[in-house]
């Protein structure tokens, strides 16, 4: 344990020391600094340890042998450490990261960095509030100095602005410093905090000490000039601002903290939130990288402020959720802004050429997670605490603007994400690959990763499984490899998970055994289609496995803290695979945002279950009793986010139709079930309550017009791929609609089209996805005539197509058979007609699909095309085999499907004489009716062969044509726009009217980022202004 | 009509006028004056209607005369412009640019009687003949009833093409 | 389950049956037809004749294997709709057929089994005149669909049962209570969707003879068209019993089922004489006015 | 309410304060601004050392004769303030120092000192 | 105005054969005649051994004629008026069918243009065997009043085979009537095989049909 006084030993002599040095020794500067520095690290460290193993308490430290407040008094205890280390490590790499800059620039550079972290040390563990004036004056000093060090124009008057800014702040620091003397007589911030309850102490006073502190933490809207210096700055020094000074600062507060009363926390929580949405928000327009580092900087802080404000609330979790969030951001921001003067890219769209060297890339990506919060990184866990606590009464006000606020973040961060993996950067200027720049940011991404696992055992006491992520980590490690061997790993770890799991749940659970057959198994078979593409395929397999292993937590999650985390790697990784596709930059964005929008309802809605409950188990949803309307509308919209439902559906058509042949099927049958499983978790759990009727209502009309549109459009497009994508959107349509009925046949029928939807959807998607790549078009209109050239692919699709449209005897007229029943049951007309006219809607763009790919002509170019790949038609035809079994035996999943579904609802099930299933209205024998149609089928076909088996085979010109012959097949081909006079009739239902309202809403948020940033209007007046009235604001509010 | 047809042989050159009824009226100019001319009369005088190109084939003077037919609906007049071009190089300024139904006109008479327009579009397409390698067929040298004999296997046709003589030795062969 | 052949001997003469009246039906229609417009008409044997000679041309051509499965679709779809359809309802329940296999859902869906077949061989028939034709027909049908679905849901509502036979015994006992009576909106819906399904004039625009060659079967010929021409006597004869039973009280004897489905597949034909040809919008727009809301009515009516 | 050299010294800081924020805001020159801002710290100093006066003692400084170790909680007037002031008076010379040389890169950069000139970083 | 001249007026500008480049990039070739329509000759279909069956279903075709709907020249303006009531050709089981895949029948309705019996040739060859024809009016028996122009054609037997002449110009309804009734006799006495003479004398007719369609741009048999 180091006296903190050698600290400023250290700090002050070799500061001083090399500010006079001779220009012989610059290039000895790093390396001192260097030294300097990991004393510092070895300093915190030596407090650390002693505190973490809780050798000792706090200790305090007085200079001089003086009480206070006549000496200057330092405290050093478990946070301090805490913060220490991080400052002291940050400035370590820093150094590290400008090894030759300080070598090369003037030897005073080195010892100025080495001031500032001395006095944000000092800061930390300073106890005397004049001293802390002191100490805030010298780091703006140092900051300061360094940037002017910097030596560009822009840095020169940016440093100018925080000058100016920071001399008015402290010197409001100074009088409220001046006023606590002089009503307190004394200046030891722990006599101020032990009398603040007997002494009355001047509330100016207080108030102008911490908005003096607030204002250093830069506070929307009055922080213009810290932006400006983020933004013209070197990003190192950002990285040294964002994260070592803010800390400091933030610390700082959090000392402050015992003071406050009940006002001055409102201030807080008004003060913080107002950044965390207010800068977010004026950073959606931002397209300069810096800048928006430091938008994002200036938001996290300012949630931290708001914390800092919560802290009454969030009782012994206060700690965990500050540090958490703070950590996430220390490292992530200080990375990215490393980052940024790595590659030397101002324009975030620029931000491509970081896939010149893929780990950059990667490491961008754990950043911009790690503050958007999501899984495993310790902000997800931290936020998730956040909304916990703050859940109940009227804090639910607050839990919206805190989530919000982290959606608005995650629009631009995410678009940021979009562009790094997507824009192309052939043009782009090369970069160097310093290793001494690499280093750091490769630290920081460790520790980011490390930290998350620490905060994830922290709190779940070590009930997440790590081990899939470990192997996903480990399959990022072997990504060189060619395809085959990690797809055969992925298939393997799958199969062991399967094997794991799967036997356990069909014995206690029949459920979630479905679902998680669907889930991994299906996996497993789409995996399967991944072998025929050739060479490294690098990036897709980690994160294909990161989706199902979201997908295998969801299933086995017992508490809302382990579902939400399945269900936050789940969207991140089928974020990343949508976004493979060749146009998916805009349509990965829209899911993504549409899928933590709906992830942020859920939080809100465990969180409301959580303040009443106290309890995070996933049964604790059928336990509630107040606001079960929000919590279940919260989760309904949340899950129906995934399932595409009407309004929720705009990102589904193009992140569907644009991604890799087999990533369709995933995205597609597999993992929109994951909203339909979740919904079914609901429905169990809450659909008890009287007013779920009432919102089951509405969930059917939602389902019933989401069928009706998405045929609707379906039928109306071009493109193979879109169309499939919207008959998705229309069999989720069914799926909710069942799922709303809450009746044993409703659930029936929903149960029995996941099952089909996944089997058939799989099938055309594997199969279109196939033929696409073959033929190298989406577009059907340039397809026709495949079947003499895919005669598997045809097959295919023909079973796929009447499993779908729900003609018997295959599968899908199960579904319909048990909705006719349920609607009737269910007394649902007019949504039941709804639903099966968009059944019928269905062949429209199924024949168009089969006709205008397969049956037509064949086009000049596809004459050469071979059949689809081996490696699509193995799944496909498992698939299909999956079909005929249970067309040909429903029973054999419809008994047990109702089984488990009495366990719910027992009334109404049906009822079975051997292969004949009697429902309250209907009766339908599946197998009898399929024997039946195969003998006939079979005896009209041989009838017919028998007559006409000597036909002319001809060519495909052999038509009668008004005695003329065709011309070109691509003239004779009729497929662009065939329901054209449909679309005249009844097209107006299709209308993009949720498409124009979510552009229209974009249009809005963007236009107030833009109109409402023009307050940054880069003059250092305005800015001391802004300060000024910002103090006052605040202290008319205080004062009211 | 007159008074026109004066102001117009002023600047056109028009050699030969027949009034052929009260209403229509056959002008001649020469070869390069007929664009001219029909431009003039579509664009001042009112003859806005296009009614059709014709030709005659003068074997015996070595000429083709083409018949320009135009009619001016106010008025209820039609002016046919005549000219006679070479018959040996038959080409004929495009009047296409005009009324755009000439070129199907002028593609009629390129096919029948070989006459070129140069310019105009489509020109060398099939029009009515597919796959036709003769001389033009309405030119007058060409000896339409011997092509018919030797493409068309023609069948041996009655001897007496009256028929009461026919009917008489049917009936009443003894007569 | 023991094999039933005597089940499968009335079934085979009750196809025998339908398929006969079928074409006498449409013969009967054809002569009508003709006496309207003051003509003599085809001789009342000429669908026979036709048939005969349809499967007597000598020669075929094929376009591929969905070619042949195209009618072959078609025909299992209408046999199909006959073997699942109880024809007569007779104490002995011998012309039930194979309905004990399913309901009234199963009916109206295997309905679409030869549509389907019969697009996709027509579409591997390469003409553009099929594709327009079945593109035509497929949007028609959607339309069509929504009064008689509303209509069946009525019924469903009103009998309280999706089997046709329970639905036929409940009519049972005087013309009063069929349900041309005790459902009128409904019987007036399904009727007009009849008018569509059975594709006669105004709603002929599938196969629109003067404006795409026959639509669909543009390629068909000999026995591909034979296969067609039987199925549509089948089917016809079907449809017409469909709405017989749920509309009419059904049938009990083989003479009443014939005076039914005469009159019920004469409306259309009726209405067909009369009208001209609707464009494909407003076909499908006039299914959406109309039958519609009558459709809803009838539902509101029960529930 | 009397007049006391603490009262005017309360009031003169004040004023020097506005003064200075007055300055500081309306002028345009970045030397001028620099110098309002002195001004401002100059007022608060006043401020600091007027609030720590109390009537009728004297400077903490234990000379042997008026002020000694024991009285010196009763004669003189409190230190502390007049030790803030000192630190501050030497912060806000390093402050104002480092202010003059941005000013002195600035206007190498733009050959201007209008602050209005400065806003190239802005939204 | 040089290029232009170079079209060669004889060939289908689709038809020719072309380089194109598949989705793979590889480069073939297509030629549409060989590529896209079906080469095979005809086929002499023999009629059924048995007479008794031969008898009956020469009766059914005879009494089922299917008229293809073609109108070549002038006397296609006499067939609407057959299925009026005045005439009712409905009443001999004559029906009009939009497409020749239907068809039986063939009514070359007057004066046959070159250009003209290019498309009764396509559409005659896309009929199915057995199929017959009945020639309507003068010209198709020789030329008629068009029998020394360049561009029709003088006896129509040498192209396709002739069931039925029937003579006249024009010939009025009942005349066709009775050239219907005619075809039955010759259908049901088993003489109107004139589709399998088609087949028989394949290459013959080929050659007339050569002789005059210079610009022979489809495949030898149009099925």
């Amino acid at each position: 344990m180091v006296s903190p006084f050698y600290l400023l030993g250290v700090g002050l002599g070799l500061g001083f020391l090399l500010g006079l040095t001779g220009k012989n020794s610059k290039k000895y500067t790093s390396a001192i600094t260097f030294v300097a520095f990991a004393f510092f690290v070895f300093f915190s460290i030596s407090w650390l340890i002693p505190f973490a193993l809780k050798q000792v308490t706090e200790t305090l430290i007085y200079t001089a042998g003086f009480l206070p407040p006549f000496s200057i008094s330092l405290s050093v205890g478990f946070y301090e450490a805490v913060f220490s280390l991080m400052i002291n490590s940050l400035g370590l790499l820093s150094i590290l990261f400008l090894w030759k800059k300080i070598n090369s620039e003037s030897n005073a550079l080195g010892g100025i960095i080495l001031v500032l972290f001395m006095t944000l040390n000092m800061l930390v563990f300073a106890r005397d509030i004049f001293n802390i004036f002191v100490w805030l004056e010298i780091a703006a000093i140092s900051t300061s100095g360094i940037i002017l060090l910097d030596k560009n124009k822009f840095s020169y008057s940016a440093g100018f602005k925080y000058l100016l800014a920071s001399s008015i702040i402290s010197s409001l620091y100074l009088i409220g410093v001046v006023l606590v003397y002089f009503t307190n007589g004394t200046l030891f911030l722990n006599d101020l905090i032990t009398n603040a309850s007997g002494v009355t102490m001047s509330v100016t006073a207080v108030f102008l000490m911490l908005i003096a502190i607030v204002l250093e933490l830069k506070p929307f809207p009055a922080n213009g000039w810290a932006l400006d210096v983020y933004e013209g700055a070197n990003p190192a020094i950002g990285a040294i601002m964002s994260g070592g000074v803010a800390t400091a600062s933030l610390f700082l507060l959090y000392k402050f903290s015992p003071l406050l009363d009940n006002k001055f926390s409102y201030l807080f929580v008004i003060a913080g939130l107002l950044t965390f949405v207010g800068s977010n928000l004026f950073g959606i327009k931002q397209d300069k990288a810096n800048r928006l580092l430091g938008y994002s900087s200036i938001g996290q802080i300012g949630l931290l402020v708001a914390i800092i404000g919560f802290r009454p609330f969030l009782g012994d979790k206060f700690e965990f959720i500050a540090i958490t969030i703070l950590v996430s951001h220390f490292l992530a921001k200080a990375g990215l802004f490393w980052l940024s003067d790595v590659i030397k890219q101002d324009n975030i769209k620029n931000w491509s050429v970081l896939r010149r060297k893929p780990l950059l890339l990667v490491l961008f990506g754990i950043f911009v997670f790690s503050l958007i919060g999501l899984p495993p990184f310790p902000s997800f866990f931290g936020k998730w605490e956040l909304i916990m606590m703050l859940s109940g009464g009227y804090k639910f006000a607050v839990v919206t603007i805190i989530l919000v606020g982290s959606f608005i973040e995650a629009i631009y961060l995410f678009r940021w994400l979009g562009y790094a993996i997507k824009l192309d950067f052939s043009e782009l200027p090369e970069y160097k690959f310093e290793l001494n720049k690499i280093i750091p940011v490769v630290i920081f991404g460790a520790l980011v990763l490390g930290a998350g696992y620490y905060a994830g055992n922290l709190i779940c006491l070590k009930t997440l499984n790590y081990i899939p992520l470990a192997f996903i980590v480990l399959l990022y490690f072997i990504d060189s490899l060619p395809a085959y061997i990690k797809n055969t790993l992925s298939i393997l770890a799958l199969g062991y998970y399967s094997y794991l799991i799967l036997p356990n749940l069909y014995e206690t659970d029949m459920l979630r055994f479905i679902f998680a057959v669907i889930f991994l198994i299906g996996g497993i078979i789409t995996l399967v289609a991944g072998y025929a593409y050739k060479g490294k395929r690098q990036g897709f397999y980690p994160v294909a496995l990161l989706m199902y292993v979201g997908l295998a937590l969801i299933i086995q999650a017992q508490t809302t803290l382990e579902f939400f985390f399945g269900w936050e790697l789940m969207t991140a990784g089928s974020y990343f695979l949508i976004i493979r596709g060749k146009k998916s930059i805009e349509h990965g964005l829209s899911y993504i945002l549409f899928s933590i929008g709906g992830a942020y309802a859920i939080l809100a809605a465990f969180g409301l279950i959580y303040a009443e409950t106290s309890d995070i188990l996933l049964s604790s949803l059928s336990v509630a009793t107040q606001n079960i309307t929000l919590i279940f509308s919260l989760l309904a919209i949340g899950f129906m986010t995934k399932t595409a439902s009407l309004g929720l559906h705009i990102w589904l058509p193009g992140a569907h139709a644009e991604a890799e042949s087999d990533v369709s099927p995933m995205v597609s049958a597999i993992l929109l079930k994951a909203g339909v499983f979740g919904l079914f978790i609901l429905m169990i759990a809450m659909g008890h309550n009287p007013e779920a009727e009432q919102i089951g209502l509405i969930l059917g009309w939602i389902g019933a017009l989401t069928a009706l549109v998405g045929n609707l459009a379906a039928a109306f497009q071009e493109d193979a791929k879109r169309l499939l994508a919207y008959s998705s959107i229309s069999q989720l349509g069914y799926i909710l609609f069942g799922l709303a009925m809450m009746t044993h046949l409703g659930w029936m029928s929903a149960m029995v089209y996941s099952i089909n939807h996944f089997l058939y959807k799989s099938i055309l998607f594997l199969t279109i996805g196939a033929v696409v790549l073959k033929v190298g078009t989406h577009d059907m209109y340039k397809m026709g005539g495949l079947i003499k050239n895919m005669p598997l692919a045809f097959i295919a699709v023909l079973i796929g197509i009447i499993a779908l449209s729900g003609v018997p005897p295959l599968s899908g007229f199960a579904g319909k058979w048990l909705f006719y029943n349920a609607i009737i049951d269910k007394h649902w007309y007019f949504q039941g007609a709804i639903v099966f006219f968009s059944g019928i809607v269905a062949f429209l763009y199924l024949f168009k699909l089969i006709y205008s790919v397969f049956l037509g002509q064949l086009k000049d170019n596809l004459r050469k095309v071979k059949d689809i790949s081996v490696w699509f038609a193995i799944p496909i035809y498992i698939l299909i085999i999956g079909i005929m079994i249970i067309s040909a035996k429903p029973e054999l999943y419809l008994k047990p499907l109702g089984t488990m579904i009495s366990g719910f609802y027992p009334n109404g099930e049906l009822s079975w004489t051997g292969g004949l299933a009697n429902a309250p209205y209907g009766y339908w024998n599946g197998s009898g009716v399929m024997i039946t149609i195969g003998i006939m089928f079979s005896l009209l076909f041989l009838w017919l062969w028998s007559l006409s088996r000597k036909a002319q085979k001809v060519k495909q010109f052999n038509i009668v044509y008004a005695a003329e012959a065709p011309q070109r097949p691509e003239t004779t081909h009729i497929s662009y726009n065939i329901y054209a006079g449909y679309y005249k009739s009844i097209g107006w239902i299709v209308a993009p009217i949720f498409e124009k309202f979510w552009s229209t809403m974009t249009e809005w948020i963007h236009s107030v980022s833009d109109f409402g940033r023009r307050i940054y209007n880069g003059n250092g007046q305005y800015y001391m202004t802004h300060i000024l009235i910002y103090m006052l604001a605040f202290y008319f509010i205080l004062m009211h | 009509m007159k008074d026109l047809i004066n102001k117009l042989s002023v600047g056109f050159e028009i050699t030969d006028v027949v009034y052929q009824r009260k209403d229509i009226t056959f002008l001649t100019v020469a070869k390069e004056k007929v664009i001219d001319l029909i431009t003039h009369l579509r664009d001042y005088e009112g003859f806005s209607h296009f009614v059709l190109l014709s030709c005659v084939d003068w074997i015996e003077d070595n000429i083709f005369q083409l018949t320009y037919f135009l009619n001016n609906p106010e008025k209820k007049h039609d002016f046919a412009i005549r000219t006679n071009i070479d018959r040996n190089n038959p080409v004929m300024t495009s009047a296409h640019h005009l009324w755009k139904q000439i070129a199907t006109y002028q593609r009629e008479l390129k096919e029948m009687y070989g006459i070129d327009f140069p310019g105009s579009p489509r020109l060398n397409e099939n029009f009515i003949l597919e796959g036709w390698d003769n001389i033009p067929p309405m030119r007058r040298d060409f000896d339409t009833k011997q092509y018919a004999k030797d493409t068309f296997f023609p069948r041996e046709r009655p001897q007496t093409n009256d028929p009461t003589e026919y009917m008489k030795s049917k009936l009443y062969p003894k007569e | 389950m023991e094999f039933d052949f005597k089940k499968l001997g009335f079934t085979l003469l009750g196809l025998l049956i339908v398929l006969n009246w079928g074409l006498l039906m449409s013969a009967i229609m054809r002569k009508i037809n003709a006496r309207v417009a003051k003509r003599y008409g085809i001789p009342w044997y000429q669908p026979w004749v036709d048939l005969v000679k349809n499967y007597a041309i000598r020669s075929q051509i094929t376009h591929g294997i969905m070619f042949y499965l195209g009618p072959v679709f078609r025909f299992s779809g209408g046999v199909g709709l006959f073997l699942f359809m109880p024809m007569l309802i007779t104490a002995g329940g011998q012309w039930t057929n194979y309905s004990f296999q399913g309901d009234l859902v199963l009916i109206l869906y295997f309905q679409f089994f030869g549509m389907l077949g019969m697009a996709l061989g027509a579409g591997e028939g390469g003409h553009p005149y099929s594709a327009i034709g079945i593109s035509r027909g497929l949007s028609q049908f959607t339309a069509i669909e929504v009064p008689m679905t509303l209509a069946v849901i009525s019924l469903a509502i009103q009998y309280q049962t999706l089997s046709i036979a329970d639905i036929v015994k409940a009519q049972q006992g005087g013309i009063m209570n069929w349900t041309m009576w005790t459902n009128p909106v409904a019987t007036i819906a399904a009727m007009l969707s009849l008018l569509g399904a059975l594709a006669h004039a105004p709603f002929n625009l599938v196969r629109a003879p003067n404006e795409i060659p026959i639509g669909p079967p543009t390629e068909y010929h000999s026995t591909f068209l034979g296969v067609l021409q039987t199925n549509a006597a089948v089917l016809h004869v079907v449809e017409a019993a469909l709405f017989m039973n749920l509309f009419f009280g059904g049938a009990s004897n083989w003479f009443e089922f014939i005076v039914k489905t005469f009159l019920i597949y004469f409306w259309s034909v009726f209405v067909g004489t009369v009208f001209p040809r609707y464009r494909i919008e407003h076909s499908v727009s006039w299914f959406l006015k109309v039958p519609l809301v009558l459709g809803i009515i009838a539902i509101i009516i029960f529930m | 309410m009397t007049i006391t050299i603490d009262k005017i010294a309360l009031f003169l800081g004040i004023v020097l304060m506005l003064i200075g924020l007055y300055g500081a805001f309306s002028l345009k020159s970045i030397i001028r601004i620099i110098l309002s801002l002195s001004i401002f710290d100059t007022g608060i100093n006043v401020l600091i050392v007027s609030l720590g006066y109390l009537k009728g003692r004297t400077a903490p400084i234990i000379d042997g004769d008026k002020v000694t170790v024991e009285n010196i909680f009763n004669v003189a007037i409190d230190p502390v303030p007049q030790a803030l002031v000192l630190t501050a008076i030497v912060i806000g010379f390093g402050v104002t120092a480092l202010m003059l040389v941005y000013a002195l890169k600035l206007y190498q950069s733009k050959k201007t000192l209008d602050i209005n000139q400065f806003s190239d970083l802005k939204w | 105005m040089s290029e232009e001249n170079n079209i060669n007026k004889f060939e289908n500008p689709y038809y020719k054969k072309r380089i194109v480049e598949g989705p793979d990039g590889e480069k073939f070739e297509v030629d549409p005649l060989k590529d896209y329509f079906c080469d095979e000759h005809p086929k002499v279909h023999k009629p059924s051994k048995i007479p008794v069956i031969e008898n009956f279903l020469n009766w059914a075709r005879a009494e089922s004629l299917w008229v293809l709907g073609f109108g070549t020249g002038c006397g296609s303006i006499e067939i609407p008026p057959l299925m009026t009531p005045r005439f009712d050709a409905f009443r001999f089981g004559v029906q009009a069918r939009p497409t020749p895949r239907q068809s039986n029948v063939f009514i070359i309705s007057g004066y046959l243009a070159i250009k003209t019996l290019k498309r009764v040739i396509r559409s005659y060859e896309q009929m199915q065997n057995p199929k017959y024809v009945i020639a309507l009016g003068s010209c198709t028996i020789n030329g008629g009043m068009y029998f020394d122009s360049y561009n029709t054609i003088n006896r129509l037997d040498y192209y396709i085979p002739v069931d039925i002449y029937i003579a006249g110009c024009m010939p009025r309804p009942e005349a066709l009537l009775a050239g219907f009734n005619k075809l039955k006799e010759l259908i049901k006495e088993g003489k109107a095989e004139k589709a399998n003479e088609y087949a028989e004398k394949f290459e013959w007719y080929k050659a007339n049909q050569k002789k005059i369609i210079k610009d022979w741009n489809m495949p030898d048999y149009n099925w």
